[in-house]
Parts: C-alpha cells; structure tokens; sequence
C-alpha cells in the first residue's frame, strides 16, 4: 500500500508543483511531466507485481467524518484497472509535454497539468475505493477534475458548451448512482461493501441499475452517451486521451466492481448487459462512419468498443447466472483485457489525431489526404491502431475480441434465452468488427493516403519528439500484446477471478489455445516476409517506374475527384437509416451549364434528439409557465401565506 | 350579559366599518379606536378576580402604545406622504364589506367546531372559569374575524399605508386570540412589553420606508412596487 | 454570562450611530472579535450550563451561533474593505444596523422562551431592514417593503402558533414555563390538535423567514437588492437563525409523538422549496437572484433532511454549516464582481476570470461548492441526505430531489459558467478586484474544505446531541 | 485442441494450389460454353500468372509502401486459410480448437489491406470499389458468423474446420441434421459468390469501373503484385468451394486416392456450377446486393433457430 501511496503523493506534487512554477513555462512542463511519468511508473510497478503475483489484497482504513472511513483496498480488480490507469496517464503526460506548447497560456496550462495529476490520482482511488463513501468522493473528484480538463480552450464556444454537456451529464450520473447507494445503505445498514451480497434480490436489481445509468453515462452506453462526442473534441488531446482511453473506464469499472460485490443470481443482469453492448456497438460504429470530425469519430468508437466490453462482461454476468465456468472466465476476461487494449489503441489513435490536428490546423478529414508522407511515423501507429481497434490480427484488439467469441460460443450450449443472447452477441461483434474495419480503412486511407484535399494538409510535418516517442510505445504495447499474449490474457483471467464461481478455475488448459494464436501470428508474419521476398526476388531487375495513378481514362484528375469519406460511408449510414438521422443538403444541377453545386450531410444522432424533444424541452416549457408565480405583487405574495395556511388547516 | 361582550361588538364594528371607509384618515381614526378597545379587553375580562395594579398599568401602557403613538405615527405618515386621499381598493368597498361578513360567519363556525371539541376538556379542568369560558366564544369570534379582516385589507388594498393598517388589524386580531387562549402569556409582562416593543418598532420602521418610498416614488401605490420579479 | 452575546453587539451598535466613521468601524471589528470570544466561551461552557428565564444554550442554538460569530468575523472584515470603496452616505447606520442586527440573530439562537424567540425573530427583521434600503434605491425600497411586510405577517402568524402551542398546554391543565426545554418535558400530555395547529402557524410564519416556498416570495428580491455584506449575512445567518424556529417547533412535535406528521410537513415544504428555485434558477437574470433563489433551494434541502431524520438529518447539519460558509463567499465574491462590473446582469458580466482572477477563481470554486462538488461540504451532506432519505423508504421524496437538483444545477451552470468564462464586450473595469476583498470569501471557502476533511468532535457531538431528539442518532 | 502438423497434408495441399488456376478455367470455359464460343484454354490462368510474374510494375505516384504491402498481406491470408482446413478427408496441416474466428478474422486482414491500398491511389474509382467491397464483406461477415454458431451447436463444440469435417459429430448432407446443412449450403454458396466478387454480385468480366467491386480496386495494381493478388483470389475461391465439397460429401472410404478422387471431381463440378450460374443470371443493380447478403443470413439464422428444437 506505501508505494502505492507513494505514487499517489508523487503525481500530486507534480500538479502542485505545475501550479506553484507556472513562471517559467518551460520549467514547469518539465517538472510536472516528470513527476507524473514517475509516479505512474512506481504506481504501474505496484499494481503489476499484484496483479502477477497472488498477493493478499492491501487494506487502507482511516476513519473521516465521523460517520464513515476513507477506505481503500486492491485486489486484482483494482490492480488490473490501476495498470491502465497509469500506463496510459504516463504515456499521455508524455505526449502532452510538447503538445502543449503555447506559453503564452502558461496559466492555463499549469492548471491543465494541476487538474490532470488530480484526475489521475481521483481514478485511481475510485478504483481502490473501498466503501461508498469513498467511491462517492473519488468519483466525484474525477468528475470535477476532469471538467476542468475539457474546458482547457474555455475561450471557444464549442468547448464551453461541450464543458456544459459533460457537467450536466457527470453530475445528473452521480446523483443516480449516489440513489443506488441509498438502496444498498438502507439494507445493510452499512457504508461498507462486506455485506452487499447478503441484500434481497430486488434491491440488488435496482441498486445495480440505478448504478448502471450513473456509470453508465460515464462509460457513454448509447442512450447516455451524448456528452461524449462533445466533450473528446473539446478537450486536448492528451486529455482526450486518458479520458476516452481510460476515464470512461472507470464507468465499466464501477459496474464491473458492484457486479461483483452483489454477487447476483439472476441471468437479467446478463442479458440487459449484453443488449446495451449490443446497441452501443453497433450503433456507436455506424455514428462513427457517418462524422467527419475525426476526433469525434473516434469518440463514438469510444461508444462502440464500451459496447464490446459490454458484451464480454455480459457473457460472463450470463455465464456465471447459468453456472457455466468457461463462459464466465472468458467472457470476463475477454471484457476486461478489452479494457487494457482499448485503453492503449484508443488513446494512441487520439494521440495521432492531436497530431494531425495540431500539424494541420483541421479535424475535417475531408480537407486532409496523403499525410502519411508528410508525417510518416504517426501515419505508421495511427495505421497499428487502427487494425488493433478494429480487432484484427496480429494486434492486441482481436486477443480480447476473440477471448469475448470463445465465451459467448460457450453460451450456445446453453438452452432458451440465454443461447439467443448468446448468438445476438456473437453477431453483433461479428457486425461490430466488420463496421469497424471499414470505418478505419476510410479514416485512414482519407487521413493519411491518397492525396491531400486542401492546402491545409500540404503543410504539415512530423510533430515533435514526445509525441512521436508517446505512440511508439502505445504501438510497440499493440504489437506486443497481439503476438505475446499469454501472460496478459492470464492477467485479465486472474482479474476475472474475482467472480466466486470461477475463483477456483484452472485456467491452464485453455493457454494452449492463446499460444496457438501467438504461434499462428509468428507464422503469419514469416509468410509475410516469405512472400516478400519471393516479390523483391521476382522484381529483380525489372524495370519499375513510377506516374500519375490511372484516372480510367479520364484526362484531368484532381484531387478534388477523390473519394471522400462521406461518400465512402454513405451506403452504409444509408443502411442503417430509421436509426441514425442523415440530413442531406444538395442544391442540384439545374442548368444546361452547370453553376458552382454544393452538397453536404449532417448524422444526427437519435438519443440526442429524443433527449431534446422528450425531456429537455417539455420540462423547460412546463417550467416556463410556472415562472408567473413572482409575479411581483405584494398583495398576491401575502395571498400565497394565506392559501398555504388554509391548505395545511384543510390536511390538518 | 357581560361588558366585555359591548368591548367586543365594538370591536367588530370598528372592523366592519374599517372595511368600507373610503378615507385614510377615517381609516387610522378607526385603528386608534380599535386599539384602546383591544387593550381594554383582558382587563374587562378580568373582572371575575379584580383588578390588579399592574393589569392597570399595563393596560395604561397598551393604551398608550396602540391608541395614541401608533395612530401617531400613521397621522404623521398620511399626511406628509399622501397625495390622494383615497383608499383606492382592488376590491370594491362592499365586496370587502361582505367579505367581512363572510369572516364573522367562518369564525363562528370555527369558534364553534373548537368548542364542541375542547371546552368540555377545559371547563373540567378550569370549573371556576365556566363563566369566563362562555365569554371567550365571542372573543375568540372577535379575534379570527378582526385578523381576518387585516388579512383582507392587506391583500385587498392598493396603498402601502392602508396594508400597514391591514397589519395592526392582523397584530390586533392574534393578540385577542391570545387574549382568548393563553392567559399564561398575559401573566408574564416582559413579554408582553417585548412584543408590544416590536410591534412599535415594526410600525416605526414601516413608517421609515413610506417615508422613503414617497420621496422616490412621489406616491405610495403599491403598483408602483412592482418592478422586482422574475 | 450568555446575555452578552446579544447585549455587547446591542450597546456597541447603538453606540456606533453616534460615532465617527473610522472609530466605528474599530468597533464593529473589536464587536466581532468579542462576539466571536464570548461565543467561543459559550461552546465550551466556559461559564457552565447555563439556564436562565428565557435563555439557555440548546446544542443546535450553540451550532448556529458559532457559525453567526465565525461569519460575522470575515462579513465585517469585507465591510470595512468594502465600505471604502463604496462611499456610503450612512455608514454609521448600515454599521450600527449590522451590530444590532448581529445582536437580535445572537438572541434568537440563545432563546429559549417561545414568545421571548419570537421576539428576537421580528428583531432580525426590523434590524436588517435599515441594512437592505440603505441605498434608497428604487428597487431596494421595494424590496425592503415587501420584506418587512411580508415577514412581518408571517412572523405575526407565527405568534399565534405560539399561542396555540400554549393553549395546548393549558387546556390540559398543566403549567411550566413556555420555554422550549420544559415544554419537551410534557410534550406527550400537550393536546395533540392545538399542537398541530400551532406546528402549522409557526412553520408557515417562521417558514416565511426562511424562504420555505410558497412564503419565499420575499427573498430573492431582499438578497438581491442589498448592499454585498448584508446580503452574505442575510443569506449565511439569518435564514438559519429563522429555520431554529421551524427546527425547534419539529422537536416539540416529536417529543409529544406527531413526528410523523411533522416530517411530512416539513419535507412538503422543502420539495416545493426546491421545484420553485429551480423554476427561477433556470435562464435567471441577474447574479444575485440566481444566488438567493439558491439560498431557497438550500434551505429546502436542509428542511428535508431535518423531516426525515437520522443520518439525513445529521446531513442537513452539516448543509446547514457548509451552506452557510460557501453561500456567504458566494455573496462576497459576487459583491465584488458588483463593484468591478457595476451591474448585476449576467449578460454583462463576462469573463470574470478574465478580468478578475481572484474573485473568478473564488466565485466559480463556490459555485463548484455549492453544487455538491467535493473537496467542499455540500457534496458529503448531500450524499447522507440521499442515503437517509432511501433508508427511511421515502422514494418519491427522493426523486423529486434528485430531479430538481439536477435542473438546479443545468440551470445555475449554464450561467455561471458563461459569466466565468465567455468574454464580455467591454472591458472597462469600474474597480478592480483586490486582496482584501478577495480574502474573506476564500478563508471561508478553505473552512469549508477543511471542515470537510477534519470535522472536530466537539461539532459532531453537538450536531449528535441536536439530532438525537428528532429520530435518533446517526446510524438509526 | 493442440497445435497439429501433418506432413501429408501439406503435400495434398500444394497440389490442390496448383490446381486452383485450372478450376479458374473451368469457369470461363463453361462461360463460354454457353456463350457459344469457343474460348481460352484451360490453363490460362497459368499463362496469365506467368505473364505477370515476368512483367514490371508502374507505381502511381500517390503510392505508399501500402500499395506494395497489400497484394502480400491479401495472399498470405488467403494462403493460411488453406492450411488449417482439411482437404478430401485428411487432416489439415495445420489445426486448433478457435482457429475459424482467427482464420477469419486473418481474412478481414487482407481486406482491409486491400481496401488500403485502393485508397493509397487517390483514384475515386477505387475509392468506389474499397466502400462498396468494405460495406459488403461486413455483412457477409454475419453470414459467416451465424453459420460458426450453427456448427458449434451440430458437432457439439467444435470450433476448427479439423472438428467439423472429423469425429463422431461431422457437419455434412449425410448427417442427421441435412435439412438444417441443406439451408447452409446456399447460403454458404452466396457467401462464396459475394466473397470472391462474382456475378450477380459482382461481373469480373465487366469493363466499366462504375459497376465493378473487387476489380476496381486492383486498377493500379500491375506485374508481380498483380499475380499476388490472383493467386489470393484464387486461394480464397478454392477455400470456399472445398468448404462446400467437405459439406456436400462425407470423406469416409478409407483409401485416401478414392477420397481424393471424389473431392476433385465434386470441386470440378462445383466450379461448373459457379460458371453456369454466372452464365444464365444477370448482374444485381448495387442497392440490391445487400438484400441478397441479407438472405443468406436470414437462412442460417433460420436453420440455427430450429436447432433450439432438433438438437
């Protein structure tokens, strides 16, 4: 625990310090930046040698305000969370170094360093966070302090407002889960987590959705995801980054945490997670084809890949209801080790964004092209991430991905609804996966390939040294864990123990199968360089020249002619039309000579509409015609005194 | 037939025709009255077991406070403040007229419903007091209608000064209630001149604020104190 | 001797009216520093229980009188600073005003007579008034007219509460002092339906004072139109000082077995309290209303917890001290963006963190505060009030709360945030933000915080010893 | 479930490689059969392989070495697939328990390779292509999934092309679950006849680039990459088809010559079949393709359901 705390003071006095030397810009950037890579490293060590090795859970109790305790423990749960958490802040601190580089903002920035040690800090304790009280407070720590994240560029409309939405939605979340504290606290009687599995079913089942809605507007589960694709634009990239990469996390975390603690016994629990997997997948994918704001595009993949780790968790609540162990390990496993991968490739895809944006100027892809060239190292990792994101091989995405297939396939045995969950769910990342890759393939081949679309994008170059070194590294942990996978896959499995029913599962015979894919991978890379070598030999000596690419007998191509990324993923929004909103703007051609036509299309997205027009609105109108009540008459004011005493004498 | 039961007739009146005075000054003149009665009652009630000589001087206290320095100060406020001497109700003067009435007949029904409810309990505990209970019907009729009517007035009325007169109607009318219920009150003086205190003050300050509400707003209509709202 | 707290404000209020400016303000510091002595000798019983005719020192009336004294401390402080920006024409009266009206909230906690506390209740109102139309302003005139009128009747209503409080006594032929500690005595043998009846006369007349809605017409515009130190006052003292009231009469209630009815009343109250701020609070004008409709919805929260007891109730003591401390630095911090700005729209008002970084830093940190963010109190309170309130089985009580906290907070974020951060179209700065100025308002947002991570026993004991006689201890 | 390695197979392997060139031209004769012409020999895909190999490249110049990297990728994907599946009976050189997800998922692979090296060109032609090829392997990638969950459930587990065709639970026409393998079988053949881009999904023949798919996307390619890329199709056409044969007839007869035998001759006809229905059906409109993916899936979906009942 003392190193643990340790860490916690060391990031601390890294923000403390950036607030304290905000005089010298580059010195303070120095310092902070120091001070959290090395108290993440010492927290990362920690947590990895818990998580590795079965050490007994560490207990920190102290008791605070009277009435409750601050209190904290990690077990492997919390060790498996802790690592991303600090893998991912070190990196991104990292990466922020020469990112943010204004120093004529030096204030703002030290802020930005001051509240990011807290957010760090604030996660890992809601991780630890060992009785209600302290989970409250961490968590709402980390709210508070990562809104002040997202509003670092406080003086553009579009940050305060995304700034608002996330307040809205992180505050009207903690409430619903503080509601879900209230049922259990009324039952046991207890702030404390001990005697939660004792507590009759039904409160079990509302505490745990009450805490679903609160964490699950963390997470960004479509409906309650809208604040989402607001706040990773808004923010800076680094920031977007732990907080896509591991803030929304912390949501999972929290369902996963309170799963475990209520130990339920119905298979509802399951299966309502896997319909929300379900419709956050999918509909998170095809939101994200539709954007063209490439930030906000891979916010929505955030939406898409909490899916998926809902599916996983899903299969494995399922599993563990219906008592099939396999499934239960694996589904968990799958779900959490998806956690740690969409920590890594998420975080570096946004790291590539925040490059390309901060080079170019733009986040519309449809003004970028050809930057591969331009910036050849972050086109590389922005490419690994990518294939890792959309769960293909070698890379660490299809591991989890493929652990979530093996449990759900273990479901079909299963008989009734829990076999039809069972194949949605297969289907789905079936369909997720696929929708992915052709999301990525657009994102990268307009973004990075072909040729640039605006001038904007001519001018760029490779960003500075921190940057480029932060998504080497996030890139070498993808292809290191799509190759290597065994002992990630036993972390996450020994995480997945936490559950009683598998606490007693041998793992052991399965590894085969994850050697088996490592080797697989190994052979396919050989293959690779087999075939390569057969080509370069078979292009020996033979004439190879280079010119324009073929425009099918076209005689002037522009890059004005290439495929853009609306037209690239219209057929498939178009696919989806009664859930997803397309407005279409297309003036036409109307005359014999053709004048200037414009076209331009808008996703809307349809929880945000039914939000507006079922809540928002109804409540401001309703409240609206109440405002006659100061109506500024004293006569009317005293009136109200005598009504309400005739009112209360009536219900004496 | 006791006397008291003239002192609160008198009352009742004072109330009614406060109800349909037109004028301010005929307005105060009426509270003037209405207070002095008001301070006589516990002593006419008290008669059942003498007089005692500082019920005297503390009704000669009430008298001067209710009956000559309030009315006073609202003589004063009225005439260095009013430009239109009229009440200019919002209501018309007979509606609140009757709506005095209707407020003579709620109270007796609800003096009524509390007797049958709890005078059987009281004179059991109180025998020596059957008479005395028997008045404080009247009295207690006396006392809701009279803070009825204030409330009336305060709600009823367009200018700051009549709603301050609504006020010591209200003030009168509890202090009647009180009269009728807790005697124990009574018994303890240093309360009694701490309330009255602030019901001095209260009016002092009210007169304060007319006084300012008129050099700013040349008028003490209350439409005029409208402009703070949401 | 427990009068002082209430007679050495009196004689040096008095006293300041007469005296020159500069010496006043001597006095109105040294006044608070004493204050402050004497209350701190009252909380550790210095001077022994202590038990008079008409006073006694009841726990929660030592609460709220620490928090008055402690307050009152930094209000002056930022008086003297703000008095010298502002040259006001009276300052000896708004000064003289402040140490009265400090007296008559220092009787009221120490009260323990029903009519003796009534007493002191209209007191607050009539020495506050001077406080509010001080300027003489259009609109503080009419603010101050309707609060002394309104208050006025309310607190009138409140006296025939307390006769019938008394009548229940009497009727069943039983005679103590009409003090609220002997009156727990007997509570059971009081007649239940006069009991009832004056609950409801006093909780509507003192409810007045606090703001409880529908009877918190008043407020918003008392608040908004007075002069920055007295708002904070009104706002961190006063309508606690007035909730004493409401909180002592549920006692009652409780001691003679009408909890019940009691805590529903009292939670009704709260709800609409909270709906209606939320009404107003959404797309409001101007700072200050949105501030004082806050006040409302704060105080409904704390009557809630106090209706439902327990660990909400120990809650809603807790609200009470941090409301206090947050609200007043709210008041102070938005007296200061009133001096830079010189308007109280919140149109005009941009870019305080821009223009006035400290007063920015503080009023937005309050904000944060008074949302229920933690480092500060709100967020623990809250919570416990949330726990208490499900533990009791109230879920309908529950949802409303939670519904129209999160309207509060949307609608009181949209503006404060747009004041912090969105640029304004002018810069000119009528006065800038200074250090003693921007000091009182942190000092008592850092006790806030610190009461948050350390709250010594002696607070928990007395708020354990409050709460002990509405529902029981904490854990019931 | 262990990491299997057969020498035999391997052998059985390379000569049905070699022979995917030639049922390529089974096709186009049986083409041109109906065609009532004459048409190329049956080797030509050969010739043409060869041609290609002895040929140069031209590189656009909006190449990157993605342009290179795909046709690689896109070959040795397909080329693995035939490793973990068993041809005519014999095991396959390769197997594992789970190796279809990973197979599967090596396929995606490819395509996204492709698909990015379509892009690399700049060409909105190919662009063209890459959305439609992306948007069409997505759902067929359904198909395929539900049809894993349908054989999982028939041989009680299996999750290897090794377990379905082997063991006391094998998945084929003779079964005792044909009617449900009936169902997979069309759809199987229309996941084969979208997957490799032929009509009525596609027209490889065809020489207008608006209407083509996976031709499309290969414009720029030339020379050796374009021979890589070939022989990928190739790979992949040969995997589907020995998918169906291993489904329409059980391996049993010991000898492994008969068995060989009979897998050719059914691959033979297959390939026949293929060109007869590219011969007598038109070509989709590009709106009705997904519908036709749809339906396949709609069938498998079907028969699974039903198995709630039979098994």
């Amino acid at each position: 625990m003392n190193i643990f705390f340790l860490a916690i003071l060391l990031i601390g006095a890294g923000g403390v310090l950036a607030l304290a030397a905000f005089k010298s810009y580059s010195l303070m950037k120095t310092g902070a930046v120091l001070a959290i890579i090395g108290g993440c490293g010492l927290g990362g060590y920690d947590a990895v040698k818990r998580l590795l090795q079965h050490t007994e859970p560490a207990v920190y109790n102290h008791t605070w305000l009277q009435v409750s305790t601050f209190s904290l423990k990690i077990d492997t749960v919390s060790a498996f969370f802790l690592v991303s958490v600090f893998v991912v802040s070190a990196v991104a601190a990292l990466y922020s170094f020469q990112y943010l580089n204004d120093a004529k903002r030096a204030t703002a920035t030290a802020a930005n360093y001051f509240f990011y040690a807290l957010l760090i800090i604030s996660m890992a304790l809601v991780v630890c966070a060992n009785n209600l009280v302290t989970f409250a407070l961490a968590w709402e720590l980390m709210s508070i302090s990562s809104f002040f994240l997202v509003i670092y560029d406080v003086q553009k409309k579009a940050t305060r407002d995304a700034g608002y939405i996330y307040f809205i939605f992180t505050q009207a979340g903690a409430l619903f889960i503080f509601a879900g504290f209230g049922f259990l606290y009324s039952n046991t009687g207890s702030v404390g987590f001990e005697a939660l599995a004792s507590i009759p079913d039904s409160a079990k089942f509302i505490a745990f959705i009450l805490i679903l809605i609160g964490c699950g507007s963390k997470a960004g589960i479509i409906p309650l995801h809208i604040w989402l694709p607001y706040a990773h634009p808004a923010a800076p990239s680094h920031v977007s980054a732990v907080m896509s990469g591991v803030m929304i996390k912390i949501g999972i975390y929290g369902i996963v945490r309170f799963y475990l603690l209520l130990e339920p016994t119905s298979a509802l629990f399951g299966q309502i997670v896997i319909v929300l997997g379900i419709i956050s997948g999918i509909l998170g994918v095809v939101y994200a084809i539709g954007k063209h704001d490439i930030k906000r595009l891979l916010a929505y993949h955030s939406v898409e890949n909490i899916g998926i780790i809902l599916l996983g968790l899903g299969i494995g609540m399922l599993g563990a209801a219906t008592g099939n162990k396999t499934m239960a390990a694996f589904g968990f496993a799958g779900g959490l080790l998806h956690v740690f991968n969409h920590s890594l490739f998420k975080s570096l895809l946004f790291m590539g964004a925040g490059a390309v944006i901060q080079q170019t100027g733009t986040a519309k892809i449809d003004q970028l092209g050809g930057l591969i060239k331009k910036m050849p190292v972050t086109g590389r990792t922005f490419l690994v991430g990518s294939i890792s994101i959309s769960g293909l091989p070698p890379f660490n995405g299809f591991i989890s991905e493929f652990l979530i297939y093996y449990g759900a396939f273990q479901g079909l045995q299963l008989q009734g609804a829990s076999f039809l969950f069972s194949i949605l769910a297969i289907i789905s990342l079936a369909v997720i996966g696929g929708l992915a890759a052709a999301c990525f393939t657009k994102v990268v081949g307009v973004v990075f390939l072909g040729e640039p679309r605006s001038d904007l994008a001519v001018r760029a170059s490779e960003p500075g040294f921190s940057m480029v070194l932060a998504q080497l590294i996030l890139a070498a942990l993808c292809l290191t864990i799509g190759v290597w996978p065994d002992y990630f896959v036993q972390a996450a499995f020994r995480a997945s123990q936490a559950i009683p029913l598998v606490a007693d599962y041998e793992i052991t015979q399965f590894m085969p199968i994850i050697t088996n894919i490592s080797r697989t991978v190994i052979l396919f890379f050989l293959l690779i360089l087999v075939v390569s070598i057969f080509r370069r030999f078979s292009y020996a000596g033979k004439e190879v020249t280079r010119s324009g690419t073929w425009g099918c007998g076209f005689t002037q191509p522009t890059v004005r002619m290439q495929y853009t990324g609306t037209s690239y993923g219209d057929t498939i929004v178009d696919f989806f039309r009664p859930f997803v909103r397309v407005r279409k703007k297309y003036s036409g051609i109307n005359k014999i000579f053709p004048g200037e036509t414009t076209y331009s299309s808008h996703i809307h997205d349809i929880s945000e509409i039914g939000l507006n027009t079922f809540v928002v609105h109804p409540a401001l109108y309703l409240l609206n015609k109440l405002r006659w009540i100061q109506h500024g008459n004293i006569q009317l004011y005293i009136g109200y005194i005598v009504l309400a005493i005739v009112v209360m004498l009536i219900f004496i | 037939m006791h006397i008291s039961n003239i002192f609160l007739a008198m009352i009742l009146l004072s109330v009614l025709l406060s109800l349909k005075s037109n004028r301010l000054a005929a307005l105060v003149k009426l509270v003037a009255f209405q207070g002095i009665v008001v301070s006589a009652v516990p002593l006419v009630l008290n008669t059942a077991h003498g007089l005692s000589f500082s019920l005297i001087m503390f009704f000669l206290i009430l008298v001067l406070v209710k009956g000559l320095l309030i009315p006073a100060l609202m003589f004063i406020a009225v005439n260095k403040v009013v430009t239109s001497r009229e009440i200019e109700p919002i209501i018309g003067y007979h509606a609140s007229l009757f709506a005095g009435l209707i407020m003579i007949v709620l109270s007796v029904y609800i003096t009524n419903s509390l007797h049958s409810i709890n005078y059987p309990i009281y004179i059991a505990n109180h025998p020596h007091l059957a008479d005395f209970a028997a008045n404080h019907k009247l009295l207690l009729v006396t006392g809701i209608t009279t803070m009825g009517s204030g409330l009336i007035l305060l709600m009823t009325r367009r200018k700051a000064i009549t709603q301050v007169i609504g006020y010591l109607m209200m003030e009168n009318g509890i202090y009647l209630i009180g009269t009728a219920l807790a005697k124990v009150v009574h018994a303890q003086y240093v309360v009694e001149f701490a309330v009255l205190l602030d019901l001095l003050v209260a009016v002092l300050v009210m007169g304060i604020v007319l006084n300012n509400i008129n050099h700013t707003f040349d008028d003490v209509d209350t439409a005029l104190l409208g402009q703070l709202k949401d | 001797m427990l009068q002082f707290v209430f007679i050495i404000p009196l004689i040096a209020g008095i006293a300041v009216f007469f005296l020159p400016v500069k010496t006043g303000r001597v006095v109105l510091l040294s006044t608070a520093v004493i204050h402050a002595f004497f209350t701190t000798m009252e909380w550790f019983k210095l001077t022994g229980p202590l038990q008079t005719r008409y006073f006694s020192n009841s726990p929660e009336g030592m609460l709220l009188l620490a928090i008055l004294s402690f307050l009152f401390i930094f209000i002056s402080l930022y008086t003297v600073f703000y008095m010298s920006e502002v040259e006001m024409s009276k300052e000896p009266t708004f000064n003289g005003c402040m140490l009265l009206f400090l007296s008559a909230m220092s009787m009221v906690t120490i009260a323990d007579h029903i009519i003796m506390f009534w007493v002191a209740v209209e007191a607050t109102t009539l020495m506050s008034a001077p406080l509010i139309f001080i300027r003489r302003s259009k609109e503080s005139l009419e603010a101050t007219w309707k609060y002394v009128l309104i208050c006025s009747v309310g607190i009138a209503l409140a006296l025939l509460g307390c006769f019938f409080v008394i009548f229940s006594m009497e009727i069943s032929d039983i005679h103590v002092r009409i003090s609220f500690t002997s009156l727990y005595a007997i509570a059971p043998q009081l007649n239940p339906l006069w009991l009832k009846a004056g609950f409801i006369f006093i909780v509507i007349g003192y409810g007045t004072k606090v703001g409880l809605a529908p009877m918190h017409t008043w407020l918003p515009d008392a608040h908004s139109e007075s002069p920055t130190p007295a708002s904070a006052l009104l706002s961190g003292a006063l309508l606690n000082c007035a909730f004493l009231g409401v909180y002592r009469c549920h006692q009652l209630m409780f001691a003679a077995g009408l909890g019940e009815y009691s805590s529903n009343v009292l939670i009704a109250f709260g709800l609409a309290s909270m709906l209606v701020s939320a009404v107003f609070i959404l797309n409001q004008k101007d700072y200050k209303r949105m501030l004082a409709y806050s006040s409302i919805e704060n105080m409904g929260i704390i009557t809630i917890g106090i209706g439902i007891g327990g660990l909400a109730a120990f809650g809603a003591m807790l609200h009470i001290i941090h409301h206090s401390l947050i609200k007043s630095s709210l008041f102070l911090s938005a007296g200061n963006m009133l001096l830079g700005y010189g308007t109280k729209l919140i149109d005009k008002t941009g870019g305080v963190l821009r223009l006035f970084p400290k007063t920015g830093i503080t009023f937005f940190a309050g904000f944060v505060g008074i949302s229920g963010f933690p480092p500060f109190g709100l967020f623990i309170s809250e919570l416990l009030i949330i726990l208490g309130a499900i533990k009791a089985g109230r879920y309908v009580t529950v949802s409303i709360f939670i519904f129209s906290l999160i309207l509060i907070f949307a609608g009181a974020a949209k503006l404060v945030m747009q004041m912090i951060f969105k640029d304004n179209e002018n810069d000119e700065i009528l006065v800038p933000d200074k250090w003693p100025r921007a000091l009182p308002p942190i000092i008592l947002l850092l006790t806030s915080l610190v009461l948050t991570i350390w709250l010594p026993d002696s607070i928990y004991q007395t708020i354990q010893n409050v709460i002990s006689s509405i529902g029981g201890p904490v854990n019931g | 479930m262990e990491f299997t390695f057969s020498f035999a197979s391997l052998l059985l392997l390379l000569v049905v490689f070699s022979l995917a060139p030639l049922f390529m031209g089974v096709i186009l004769k049986v083409k041109a059969f109906f065609g009532g012409k004459q048409g190329a020999p049956l080797l030509i895909k050969y010739y043409t392989l060869i041609k290609l190999l002895r040929k140069g490249s031209v590189y656009s110049t909006s190449t990157t070495f993605i342009f290179k990297l795909g046709p690689i990728v896109s070959f040795v994907t397909a080329f693995m697939l035939l490793l973990f599946f068993p041809f005519a009976g014999l095991s396959p050189v390769l197997s594992f328990h789970g190796d279809v997800i990973m197979l599967f998922y090596l396929l995606g692979l490819g395509r996204f390779f492709t698909v990015l090296a379509a892009l690399d060109t700049a060409s909105p032609f190919e662009g063209m292509g890459a959305a439609r090829e992306v948007f069409f392997s997505a759902l067929a990638e359904a198909t395929i999934f539900i049809i894993l969950v349908l054989f999982f459930r028939l041989s009680g587990g299996s999750l290897s092309f090794a377990e379905y065709f082997s063991g006391n639970q094998v998945v084929n026409l003779w079964s005792q679950s044909a009617a449900l393998i009936i169902l997979v079988l069309i759809a199987l053949f229309i996941i084969l006849l979208t997957e490799n881009s032929r009509v009525p999904v596609d027209d490889p023949a065809t020489h207008l680039e608006l209407t083509m798919i996976h031709e499309v996307m290969i414009l720029d390619h030339s020379g050796p990459d374009l021979a890589l890329i070939e022989m990928g199709s190739f790979c992949k056409m040969l995997f589907y088809s020995a998918f169906i044969t291993c489904m329409l007839y059980p391996f049993h007869t010991g000898i492994a010559v008969f068995n060989f035998i009979i897998f050719i001759t059914i691959m033979t006809l297959l390939y026949a079949g293929i060109g007869l229905v590219e011969s007598i059906t038109a070509r989709y409109k590009m709106d009705m393709v997904p519908n036709f993916i749809l339906t396949s899936f709609a069938l498998v979906f079907f028969a699974t359901i039903l198995t709630m009942e039979l098994v």
